[in-house]
């Protein structure tokens, strides 16, 4: 009995206690600088290496270069990017890998969509995904 | 003499207390069990073949999939393994992160744990204690790692991120809380007369059948056994830690209890000294190839999860991916016992039993 | 006056009156269970660092079960196939039913009581055992290997802690000389029997929360290892049934033990200028904040050792105080 | 040009579902390597890259592409072949597994042929092309194998190398750049007759690939000659010592294939058990009071191509020792004793081997597919596994 009353004398503690809930649709979540969401991306910088792509566990990048329409410049720039989330597992080798940093992690993570077809995203949307972007890429 | 007829039932693989997809066919009389047979691989998705096209730094958030209640760990063993295999210096600092969150990992788990089983036995609020302390331990990894589960944080040679500004000290700052919570912890239900009739005497097994059935952490612990890895065989840098192998000598579901909550606490002793002897600067990545090519051969290593012993095979051609990469999952193992510990058991024994196992899915299909 | 009504001309015009007052009540209970569950919610939430319902009905989600209630009105009633289909549907009447009859004899003033009958006592107890019959019908009905298990535990419960609950109250029948619950209540204004049958007390609580199937003695429904228990199959409206007669039986015992062992109406002393009917309420009130507290704190018992439990230890106990009191009132009448 | 490759691609894709990313890998390169401005340049423009690096890639994705559309190209004339088999639906898929194997063991009876021989047949007529390049696909691989084993042997043997292993492998080599020349010529053959362009890529690769394995094999070879790598004894080495006169007093003939320290995993004393011995020296291993192994702490299996391997780690709480137990078998029928009687822990191991590799447990108390379900078709570790059905 003595066993029961303790955990009586517990619970009814915590009942003027500070709650701990977060807020979370109508505020943000409080996410640290690293946190690995959805990646953003900068066509200016790519230099169509495909190391991002080699990199990905789970091959959900894919990208074409095209010639810099610039004749006098060397190298390619970037013509299609595309990350299927239907399969990204957000694991941030992508932007470890990345010599320019064209790819970053942002602390956006809503990705709940209707249809499935709406998950693949493509140069243009990983271009305006420029919320919350993270700071420090390297550490 | 009442004639009462045998039935089949399954328990999963939808069901509240299986901890996720495990099914389990049981053959019951009334309430009491006469055979039971384990169902699983409801969750394989073959990581060990998709692993064999994969270079090792690409494997590593695979493997934060298995045991997702304790991925720090999982991802230091495959780092392990092929650390042993290439013989590669961890820098330091490197050391002490990974030991500090693989405990703060351990915690995690082990709240999960002590949570979904309270919960299991029909309390509902402990749970939701655990969670608080857990969402301090999460969110301290997600400032490192920038997960919450998948941290996919450690890397061949080192750690993927140093430590924040100030973040050792929150980790400091977290242990006399943790304590304080575990206390607490203690009045709630470690003395619940309810709780205490529900767990002793559940589940038993000997030393002996606990070694034949490869069972391994608190499983094998709670027998008497003081088998731990981290003190056994010390890998990493745990040898510099003052820490108790904590052991029970009943083999019942309480045994399995008491083990767990001692270990948090251990474990918290173990990151007090971490902290404090925390290297001040240095590097987090050793020096490692570019490529990392283990040389051709196989090693087998296996270290302390929350669970038990995870282990890691490696065989290598000395290419960039594995030939065959091979986890020691202790769930998987652990849950043999299961069909043995059931057998005239009463339906919520076998909740209580299966809870105190404590398995993760994700781990025991691989 | 309600109790004139009964014993009146029986013309329309008082049936019409009797009627309302009982649909007045209706809405009283149903307002009270949509408060109850919101109430249990919030403290359970409080207690567990959470807010509990926040969304629909402003800060306080006043709203939120009469949301949940509508949206179990428009859901859809799905039978399985396989299910005693008549039975299927008869069975949460029969455990609704009798919830309500029971509310008819409880004086909740000294005024405001349906049926003032002279076993009401006896009433009660008899008249919610019929519940039990509706969920081993559900059980048996669903075709289903939890719900019957969940049915089995139900009413294994039920008969093992009806016993107890009986044997604890005839203390106080035996103090009062009535199983009227009017008497009972006035029985007590030199004491509440709280004060007079305390092991009367714990035990005939203890069975209480036991028949109400709450935690810790929630097996038939125990979620974790019978997922719903008897209710497993039940949808829609049909399984709001069931969570009515929960509640409802909720608010029936939590008054029974108000009027049998706080005094019912009665207020403290001194403190006699407040009116009756709030006094009923706040010790209502306490007896229900006592269920959802150990709802929040308390693990499940197993069955065995709720069998055992029940009959090792509460029925020889409430045996023995049965004697006790015998004693005690034969001491008390020798001077 | 892009076009027709994708083409080709989805033409691939339709006769066989292969990894996805090395096709992928593959367009690629390809396009790289047409596309004027390559590898270099970017380079120029980061210094993250090595060309090094990248040279590799190019080459182990060339190999990797080769190997797949061998092995597509092999499984659907495999599938011509049993055409004019009466065949049903359902059946097809027992047929096909079953013609691989023949496929198979003839190829690998025709390569050991050749191999004793030391000299080639040439292919002489057209019409038996595609035998002719079956054949020397698998020559290629039976090179390449036999290879590996004399590394493997090299590998265990502590003493340094003989000069008839050096002869060995010389003549491996020279068998092997032949075998490529070979393929070469047969895949200008297959050019005129049809199908251009993927039989040349297969040859490129192939002597591409060939080319590398000599320099490789050459440059391991020299080195292991040259300097024979100073050991000093491991600390284990007692230990094993101890285990093989323990097994020595129990059996009167040589019951072990191998016993070594495996220094690279943590210099774990490693033994190599005859299939046949493997659950007597298991249970010897149990039982015997100077072992007493009595925690079964790891069992796969894992499919070395030429032969199926069981790898058990048991470990002693009693002496604190631990040991590898390892036993090789025949990877066409990979039949082996349970151990689950002695360690009940090894049961669902054992099931486990059993799904993914298909390797048989003879008394084993409840052998079923644990992980896939009974009616999966194939063993997934198996490295020639291909799916039973296309990926979505």
């Amino acid at each position: 009995m003595f066993g029961l009353a303790k955990g009586l004398k517990y619970t009814l503690k915590n009942m003027t206690r500070k709650k701990l809930t977060y807020d979370y649709p109508n505020e943000p979540l409080p996410l640290p600088d690293r946190f690995r969401g959805i990646q953003k991306f900068y066509p200016e910088k790519c230099i169509v290496c495909n190391q991002c792509a080699n990199i990905c566990p789970t091959d959900c990048i894919t990208l074409t270069g095209k010639k810099h329409p610039d004749s006098s410049k060397r190298g390619k720039i970037i013509d299609t990017y595309d990350i299927n989330f239907e399969i990204c597992i957000l694991c941030d080798l992508c932007t470890e890998v990345c010599p320019t940093e064209a790819i970053i992690m942002t602390n956006q993570f809503e990705l709940a969509e209707y249809s499935r077809d709406e998950l693949f995203k493509d140069l243009v949307w990983l271009d305006e995904n420029d919320t919350q972007l993270r700071k420090e890429n390297k550490a | 003499m009442i004639r009462t007829e045998e039935m089949l039932l399954n328990v999963g693989p939808q069901h509240p207390s299986t901890h996720g997809v495990f099914r389990l066919v049981i053959k019951i009389d009334g309430e009491m069990i006469i055979d039971a047979k384990p169902v699983i691989g409801y969750l394989h998705r073959g990581t060990e073949k998709i692993a064999e096209n994969l270079q090792y730094t690409q494997i590593i958030p695979y493997t934060d999939r298995l045991d997702y209640l304790a991925a720090m760990t999982n991802n230091y063993v495959l780092c392990h393994a092929v650390e042993t295999m290439m013989e590669l210096d961890i820098p330091e600092r490197a050391e002490y992160l990974r030991i500090i969150t693989m405990e703060l990992g351990r915690i995690a788990s082990h709240l999960v744990w002590w949570g979904t089983y309270l919960l299991d036995l029909g309390a509902t609020s402990p749970f939701l204690y655990a969670f608080r302390e857990r969402e301090m331990i999460i969110n301290l990894l997600n400032e490192i790692s920038g997960g919450r589960l998948t941290f996919n944080y450690m890397r061949v040679g080192g750690v993927k991120w140093d430590a924040p500004d100030g973040w050792i000290e929150k980790v400091k700052a977290f242990i006399p809380y943790m304590r304080e919570q575990l206390a607490g912890y203690g009045d709630l239900v470690t003395g619940n007369e309810i709780f205490l009739n529900r767990v002793k005497g559940i589940g038993q097994y000997t030393k002996e059948e606990a070694m034949d059935y490869s069972l391994s952490g608190a499983n094998l612990r709670c027998t008497g056994l003081a088998w731990d890895l981290r003190k056994s065989e010390p890998y990493s840098i745990y040898d510099r830690f003052s820490f108790e192998i904590c052991t029970a000598d009943t083999g019942d579901a309480w045994g399995r209890y008491q083990v767990r909550i001692q270990e948090i606490e251990q474990s918290l002793r173990i990151l007090e000294q971490a902290v404090e002897q925390f290297p001040e600067t240095g590097e987090v990545m050793g020096k490692v190839p570019k490529v990392i090519k283990p040389p051709k051969g196989e090693a087998f290593v296996r270290i302390e999860s929350p669970r038990g012993e995870i282990g890691c095979y490696i065989a290598s051609e000395g290419k960039k991916e594995p030939y065959r990469l091979k986890f020691r999952r202790p769930s998987f193992y652990n849950l043999q016992i299961l069909p043995k510990l059931l057998v005239g058991q009463n339906m919520a024994n076998l909740i209580a039993i299966l809870g105190a196992i404590d398995i993760v899915l994700g781990e025991v299909d691989g | 006056m309600i109790e004139g009504l009964l014993t009146s001309e029986a013309t329309w015009l008082h049936f019409f009156i009797y009627f309302a007052l009982t649909v007045l009540l209706l809405f009283i209970v149903l307002g009270f269970v949509t408060y109850a569950i919101l109430a249990e919610r919030k403290v359970m939430g409080f207690m567990q660092l959470r807010h509990g319902p926040n969304q629909v009905g402003g800060r306080w989600g006043l709203l939120q079960t009469v949301a949940d209630v509508l949206k179990l009105l428009i859901k859809e009633d799905a039978i399985p196939r396989a299910a005693d289909k008549p039975l299927f549907i008869l069975a949460p009447l029969i455990a609704f039913t009798p919830a309500f009859m029971v509310l008819a004899i409880i004086p909740f003033t000294d005024r405001f009581q349906f049926a003032d009958i002279g076993v009401g006592l006896l009433y009660y107890i008899a008249v919610s055992g019929i519940t039990t019959v509706g969920v081993v019908t559900a059980g048996w009905a669903s075709n289903n290997k939890y719900a019957l298990m969940g049915a089995m535990r139900a009413a294994a419960q039920m008969i093992s802690y009806e016993i107890p609950l009986v044997m604890s109250v005839i203390g106080v029948i035996l103090l009062t000389g009535s199983m009227n619950l009017n008497d009972i209540v006035l029985a007590q204004e030199n004491g509440w029997y709280i004060l007079w049958q305390p092991i009367a007390f714990i035990v005939f609580f203890i069975a209480a929360v036991a028949e109400l199937n709450r935690v810790p003695f929630d097996l038939a429904e125990a979620e974790s290892e019978l997922v719903a228990g008897y209710f497993v199959e039940y949808t829609g409206f049909r399984w709001a049934f069931f969570m009515l007669a929960e509640y409802v039986y909720m608010f029936a015992m939590s008054a029974l033990i108000t009027v049998v062992f706080l005094g019912g109406w009665l207020p403290l002393p001194y403190l006699g200028f407040i009116p009756g009917a709030v006094w009923f309420a706040l010790k209502f009130m306490v007896v229900i904040f006592l269920l959802i507290w150990f709802r929040v704190t308390f693990p499940r018992i197993r069955a065995d050792q709720l069998m055992e439990f029940g009959w090792k230890v509460l029925l020889p106990v409430a045996i023995a105080n049965i004697f006790l009191t015998a004693l005690l009132k034969e001491w008390i009448n020798l001077f | 040009m892009d076009e027709k490759d994708k083409e080709r691609l989805k033409k691939e894709a339709a006769e066989k579902a292969r990894a996805a990313a090395q096709r992928k890998r593959e367009e690629r390169e390809k396009k790289k390597e047409e596309s004027h401005d390559s590898v270099s340049e970017v380079n120029q423009t980061k210094d993250d890259v090595t060309s090094n690096q990248d040279l590799e890639k190019q080459k182990a994705a060339a190999a990797a592409k080769a190997k797949a559309a061998a092995i597509a190209k092999k499984k659907a004339k495999e599938a011509e072949g049993t055409e004019t088999e009466p065949t049903s639906n359902q059946d097809l898929e027992k047929q096909k597994a079953a013609a691989a194997a023949k496929a198979k063991a003839a190829a690998l009876a025709k390569k050991k042929a050749k191999e004793a021989e030391g000299t080639e047949t040439e292919p002489t007529s057209n019409q038996d092309l595609e035998k002719q390049k079956a054949a020397a696909a698998a020559k290629a691989k039976a090179a390449a194998l036999a290879k590996k084993k004399a590394k493997e042997t090299e590998g265990t043997e502590t003493d340094s190398t003989s000069n008839q292993d050096l002869e060995k492998q010389k003549a491996i080599a020279i068998a092997k750049a032949k075998a490529a020349a070979a393929a070469k010529r047969k895949a200008k053959n297959a050019n005129e007759s049809g199908d251009s362009e993927k039989a040349k890529a297969i040859a490129v690769a192939k002597a591409k690939a060939a080319t590398a394995a000599k320099a490789r094999g050459k440059t391991t070879q020299a080195k292991e000659t040259e300097e024979p790598e100073p050991i000093t004894p491991s600390p284990q080495q007692p230990i094993l010592d101890r285990y093989l006169n323990i097994v020595k007093e129990h059996y009167k003939d040589d019951i072990l294939e191998d016993s070594y320290i495996n220094r690279m995993s943590k210099h774990v004393p490693t033994i190599v058990v005859k299939l046949e011995h493997y659950y007597s020296l298991a249970l010897l291993f149990k039982q015997h009071s100077g072992l007493h192994f009595e925690f079964l702490s790891e069992l796969h299996g894992t499919d070395f191509e030429t032969y199926m391997e069981i790898y058990v780690h048991l470990y002693s709480f009693k002496n604190k020792q631990s040991v590898a137990l390892k036993v090789k078998m025949d990877r066409e029928n990979p039949r082996v004793d349970s151990i689950a009687s002695i360690w009940p822990g090894a049961n669902w191991p054992e099931c486990e081997a059993y799904d993914l590799l298909g390797i048989q447990f003879t008394n084993h108390p409840d052998l079923h597919r644990i992980m896939l379900g009974e009616d999966w078709v194939g063993h997934p570790l198996r490295k020639d596994y291909e799916p039973y059905d296309v990926e979505v």
